[in-house]
């Protein structure tokens, strides 16, 4: 298979492949989660449980101010790398022309050398969550090798997309940008069957939790 | 019938809903709640994380209730739960996790553990590894209607000691009453006081109140331990006393997961609402104060601060009312740094003080509180839960710390206005 | 001077005394339910807090043995209550209510000594089924009333 | 033109004057990258090679090779070195024709024989030798017939690189680039379709002047004039940069010459140096005349996915593709939670009350 083959085959089959498993996996296990229901509550309402719910998805972005202090490095490097993470995926031109392929709607994007920037910062609080989680001792103590695959996972689309868009390496540019989409299609592959559904399902367990605390009359 | 490890699985799987599944699946594990909880600040042991409590609990969901679970269970590649780690874990749900909830609101995935934990106790409590202390207390709720196994003859001295006090009569058992209070156990056989306090507050306030000679318990071991039919029980007692006074609300006393329990739980535990309403003490003092029913003289002259109750705060939604009625007494009223919803537990809630095992461990984790206190340095602690404040006292003694904690609503019953108190004090 | 009838004037006549005497008259409340109480320092503390003498050093040290005592005492929560036991809590939290500077609780030292005595009492009354409600108020009213006079 | 007359004589006795061929010079030396020092060690050596024996050979191919080549006509320095090489053998440009052309050039093979430069354009048919014949040789064989006393190859232009057009999918002709068939001959792969003129003397010229073949890339082209890629070398790029995009050929964006990425430019991927020299005796190139670059020069650029679609655009529907997705993920997730729904329905049923009696174990 000729390097040009290989990049056509990860831009149609291979993306077909992952845009299944990814897709129907994450419907399957939203499904799974929200089919289990809940009990109605029967006590008196204090306060909106929809409402308390609602408020929770965008109050739970904000950290505390406790834990922002105690916390302080783990509640940074995170926000950087999230926040890192969507700009380089969502506002890089030529990742916005995939989005307006496949769902017809496109946005402006960044200057490249911002989103480049974006990317090495990026890379640099991954690189700094990794030796947090190696060397705190509560977060080695909960992680578990999927932990560690989906650091892996995380960081290979950003690595393979800088290494593709500054050519370096060597491989040939197509051969870049062939590892690049493959590191996306695996992320998108692992994706519902890992923590990475979080994604997804944080809007869920942030609108329970608002909303256990808003029936009472709660901020959460 | 025993308890065993099938029925306890059976419950775990029972307790699993949505919101579970979504909490589980959610999970980053990025330990920001151990950051969150007492129990691990103060001992700087990763196994005390509160997501981690849970473990038993995630792997029955991933098992059970997910297709990838499911697929490696059959294959083997994922053990079931074992005894053996039930027993392990007990400690963690059972002595380690007062079900304060800090960590739920800190979580940045939103997840709600102290949710989970109190349906793990289900499941815990159903396969035998519910603490033997703990058992004894809900033995004791069940037969004798009182987990420190007050009976009624004890509240009626209790009562006639007061009465002798106030010089007029306490009414029980009056039918028609617009409020029937709760009291608990703690309440009755530590702090007395409370009854004549609310007495006068409500002879003061014009308040159609009674006690019910058939239920007056305000606790509810069911919810510590994890037993909802017990827990139910419990509630029914006070629904049926309730109904046959015919009372338009129910008064939950300072005690934190008693509010809990008949406020939140109860009406969910018997599977029907209620036909009366359920008001914390706090609520009805501070829906009287106004009204202008309640009037105060005098205040405080020691610097207080207040200490939320967690089940009644964070859990609970009484959050501005104490805070109403303290500016009516004191003076000099200061906020502890991380307070209200965000407050720490003093240690001793979730049936952690009734587990005589987990003492050293409450009062290791007291530190946490020190600290809030240290940084403000009150002279007196008020708070509105017997249950806090005696562990309160007691870690603070057992700190060296000279420091008084008050109940509210005693402290409020101090400075009512008018004739009703002997010799008021400026 | 009038022997004292009630609660109302009990507590006029106790905010009337300064601190030295409201401490002297509470540790004759607690002395007089002292029998409810195994633990024997409490007699120790009493002795300091009834001393007109005592040192600032010394009542602080009874404080802190009085409150120690207090928490041994006390039934935990979702403990199986023993009212006799329940008494000598009462007598032990009475002592430290003796103790406790002025300012320090909502209301005077000798009051809360007094409240909690009373409770002893009932706690006791408990166990044997008596109903002695109000008798020990009025042991009290005699007991300041003698304070008073001497 | 005697074929010992050097490369400097001859440039002589046709007029060049010596300023002209030392511009030449500096010119292939600043393409090569090399330093302007070079610039006379260039000229010596061009000066005194004698002219070489160049057989070109055509086969599945379109001849806008020579086309292009021929574009660097009279009287451009390039032109004219090719005047000076000894074009042996060229079926487009010879005047001999049958077997007078064939019998050229088996003599020019034979007569320098280990020293002559084979320069290919076209693929090469390997399905059925008949798809294409030279006076009834096959392609294939001419080729490795050819080759055996060449000093090296030259793959010109992107069929005889890698196959380019005829080798597009469906690849009737089983077309196939040289390099697929000749593995014992230094070749340089000079794709374009076409290839730039300059591009194609200044190979040679480094040739000439080295006596060695270029420093290649791993697809052997010389680095000198594919060492970067049209996007980096685009004047469009500040608008890549910027985020300013053309979105169709006749929108604003367009008209004001923003970058042509979303409309399928290749040019991140494609490395030539149209963007330096241009073409036309550096009048422009696709891109400033408003055209996405297709990427000519890069292998089996025909079958890149679509000339007008942007490289991270997937090649097949994606949407609908997503959209089934979705609906089979929904069907299997609510039958999944319908087990799911009778399991917790059984385990309630399987609950037993518990009792105070049950919360310890027996024994």
């Amino acid at each position: 298979m000729s390097e040009t083959e290989l990049l056509l085959w990860v831009r149609g089959p291979a993306l077909q492949i992952a845009t299944v498993i990814f897709l129907l996996g994450v419907v399957v296990r939203l499904a799974e989660i929200l089919m289990l229901g809940r009990k109605k509550d029967f006590a008196e309402a204090r306060g909106s449980a929809v409402a308390g719910g609602l408020r929770t998805i965008l109050s739970r972005t904000i950290p505390d101010r406790g834990t922002l202090q105690r916390s302080t490095f783990n509640v940074v490097a995170g926000y950087i790398f999230h926040i890192g993470f969507f700009v380089v995926l969502f506002l890089f031109a030529p990742h916005i022309l995939l989005f307006q392929d496949v769902t017809g709607v496109s946005w402006p994007s960044l200057p490249t050398p911002v989103v480049d920037a974006t990317a090495v910062v990026t890379m640099i609080a991954l690189l700094a969550v990794l030796a947090h989680r190696l060397l705190d001792p509560v977060m080695r103590f909960l992680s578990r090798f999927q932990d560690y695959l989906v650091w892996l996972v995380t960081i290979l689309p950003v690595a393979t997309g800088y290494l593709a868009f500054h050519r370096v390496g060597v491989a040939p540019p197509t051969t870049l940008i062939t590892v690049h989409i493959l590191s996306v299609e695996l992320l998108m592959v692992i994706f519902p069957f890992t923590k990475l559904m979080h994604t997804f399902t944080l809007f869920m367990a942030r609108y329970y939790n608002g909303a256990i605390s808003g029936y009472r009359g709660v901020n959460s | 019938m025993s308890a065993s490890l099938e029925r306890g699985l059976n419950a775990f799987k029972g307790q699993i809903d949505a919101p579970v599944a979504a909490f589980f699946s959610s999970c980053v594990r990025c330990g920001l709640c151990a950051e969150a909880c007492l129990f691990y600040t103060e001992t700087d042991d990763p196994t005390l994380t509160p997501i981690h409590k849970l473990e038993p609990l995630r792997r029955v969901w991933r098992q059970e209730y997910t297709f990838w679970g499911k697929l490696a269970k059959a294959v083997g590649l994922s053990k079931p739960v074992t005894d053996e780690e039930l027993t392990e874990w007990e400690p963690l749900v059972y002595d380690s996790c007062t079900m304060c909830g800090r960590c739920s609101m800190v979580c940045p995935v939103g997840n709600e553990i102290a949710y989970m934990i109190r349906k793990m106790r289900e499941g815990m409590a159903a396969a035998g590894h519910a603490p033997t202390d703990l058992i004894g207390a809900t033995q004791r709720a069940v037969t004798i209607g009182s987990p420190m196994g007050v009976k009624l003859p004890a509240l009626q001295a209790q009562i006639r000691h007061a009465e002798a006090e106030l010089g007029f009569s306490i009414p029980v058992d009056v039918e028609g009453a617009d409020y029937m209070l709760l009291l608990s156990s703690m309440e009755i056989m530590n702090f007395p006081e409370f009854i004549s306090a609310i007495a006068r507050i409500f002879k003061h306030a014009n308040v159609s109140w009674t006690i019910s000679s058939e239920a007056f318990e305000a606790t509810n071991s069911g919810i510590q331990i994890g037993v909802s039919e017990i827990a139910a029980e419990l509630v029914e007692r006070i629904v049926t006393a309730a109904g046959k006074l015919k009372v338009k609300s129910v008064i939950s006393p300072e005690c934190g997961h008693a509010y809990m329990a008949i406020r939140w739980e109860g009406p969910n535990l018997i599977g029907r609402p209620y036909d009366f309403k359920v008001v914390h003490i706090l609520e009805l003092l501070d829906e009287l104060r106004e009204q202008g029913r309640l009037q105060t003289t005098g205040k405080e002259t020691q610097r207080l601060t207040y200490h939320d109750p967690c089940q009644i705060s964070r859990r609970g939604g009484v959050v501005q009312q104490p805070r109403n009625l303290i500016d009516m007494v004191a003076g000099d009223f200061v906020e502890m740094p991380e307070t209200g919803t965000m407050n720490w537990c003093c240690g001793a809630g979730g049936g952690v003080s009734a587990n005589e095992r987990a003492d050293e461990l409450r009062l290791q984790v007291f530190k946490r509180k020190k600290k809030q206190l240290d940084a403000i340095h009150p002279d007196a602690l008020v708070s509105a839960c017997s249950n806090c404040r005696i562990y309160l006292e007691d870690g603070l003694e057992e700190n060296g710390m000279d420091m008084p904690v008050l109940s509210l609503t005693e402290t409020i019953a101090e400075h009512l206005a008018g004739s009703e108190q002997p010799g008021s004090k400026d | 001077m009038t022997r004292i009838n009630n609660d109302s004037e009990f507590r006029i006549a106790l905010d009337a005394l300064d601190p030295a005497r409201q401490r002297q008259v509470a540790a004759r409340f607690v002395e007089n339910v002292l029998a409810l109480c195994s633990d024997e320092r409490i007699a120790r503390v009493l002795r300091v807090a009834g001393n007109s003498e005592s040192s600032e050093d010394a009542l602080a040290e009874a404080l802190k043995t009085a409150r120690a005592t207090t928490f041994d005492c006390h039934t935990r929560c979702g403990s199986e209550g023993d009212w006799a036991e329940q008494a000598g809590y009462f007598v032990a939290r009475a002592a430290t209510a003796a103790l406790t500077p002025i300012g320090q609780m909502p209301s005077g030292p000798a009051w809360q000594a007094a409240l909690s005595s009373r409770m002893a009492q009932t706690s006791q009354s408990i166990v044997t089924g008596d109903d002695t409600a109000g008798q020990e108020s009025n042991q009290q009213y005699r007991i300041l009333s003698e304070f008073l006079e001497s | 033109m005697s074929k010992d007359e050097t490369l400097g004589e001859a440039l002589r006795r046709q007029g060049i004057s010596r300023r002209g061929f030392l511009k030449f010079c500096a010119a292939t030396a600043s393409m090569m990258a090399l330093p302007p020092s070079m610039v006379p060690a260039i000229a010596a050596a061009l000066e005194k090679v004698r002219r070489p024996s160049v057989i070109w050979l055509s086969f599945q191919e379109c001849t806008g090779c020579t086309e292009s080549l021929t574009r660097s006509h009279s009287p451009t320095v390039e032109g004219l070195i090719f005047d000076t090489i000894s074009l042996d053998y060229h079926h487009t440009l010879q005047a001999a024709s049958g077997s007078a052309a064939e019998a050229a050039r088996e003599a020019a093979m034979e007569e320098n024989y280990g020293k002559y430069i084979l320069v290919v354009d076209g693929s090469i048919p390997t399905a059925n030798p008949g798809y294409s014949t030279i006076a009834g040789i096959s392609n294939q064989s001419m080729l490795q017939e050819t080759a055996k006393g060449a000093a090296a190859i030259v793959s010109v232009g992107t069929c005889a690189a890698y196959g380019g057009i005829p080798h597009a999918n469906p690849n009737p002709t089983g077309a196939v680039s040289v390099s697929d068939l000749i593995r014992d001959k230094p070749i340089i792969n000079v794709p374009g379709c076409p290839p730039i003129p300059v591009v194609i003397t200044g190979v040679l010229a480094h040739f000439l002047t080295f006596g060695s073949i270029p420093e290649l890339d791993e697809i052997g082209r010389p680095k000198v004039f594919y060492g970067k890629s049209i996007h980096d070398r685009c004047y469009r790029r500040p608008f890549y940069d910027k985020g300013l995009f053309a979105e169709t050929f006749d929108d604003e964006g367009a008209k004001k010459g923003w970058c042509l990425y979303k409309l399928g430019c290749k040019g991140p991927t494609t490395y030539n140096a149209c963007a330096t020299t241009k073409w036309n005796e550096g009048t422009s190139f696709p891109i400033e005349a408003g055209h996405p670059c297709l990427g000519c020069s890069e292998p089996d650029f025909w079958d890149g996915g679509g000339f007008y679609k942007a490289l991270s655009m997937p090649t097949e529907n994606i949407a609908r593709t997503a959209v089934y997705a979705i609906g089979a993920g929904a069907a299997a997730g609510v039958a999944l939670g319908a087990l799911n729904r009778m399991k917790k329905k059984r385990v309630e049923k399987a609950h037993e009350k518990v009792t105070i009696n049950d919360l310890e174990k027996d024994g």
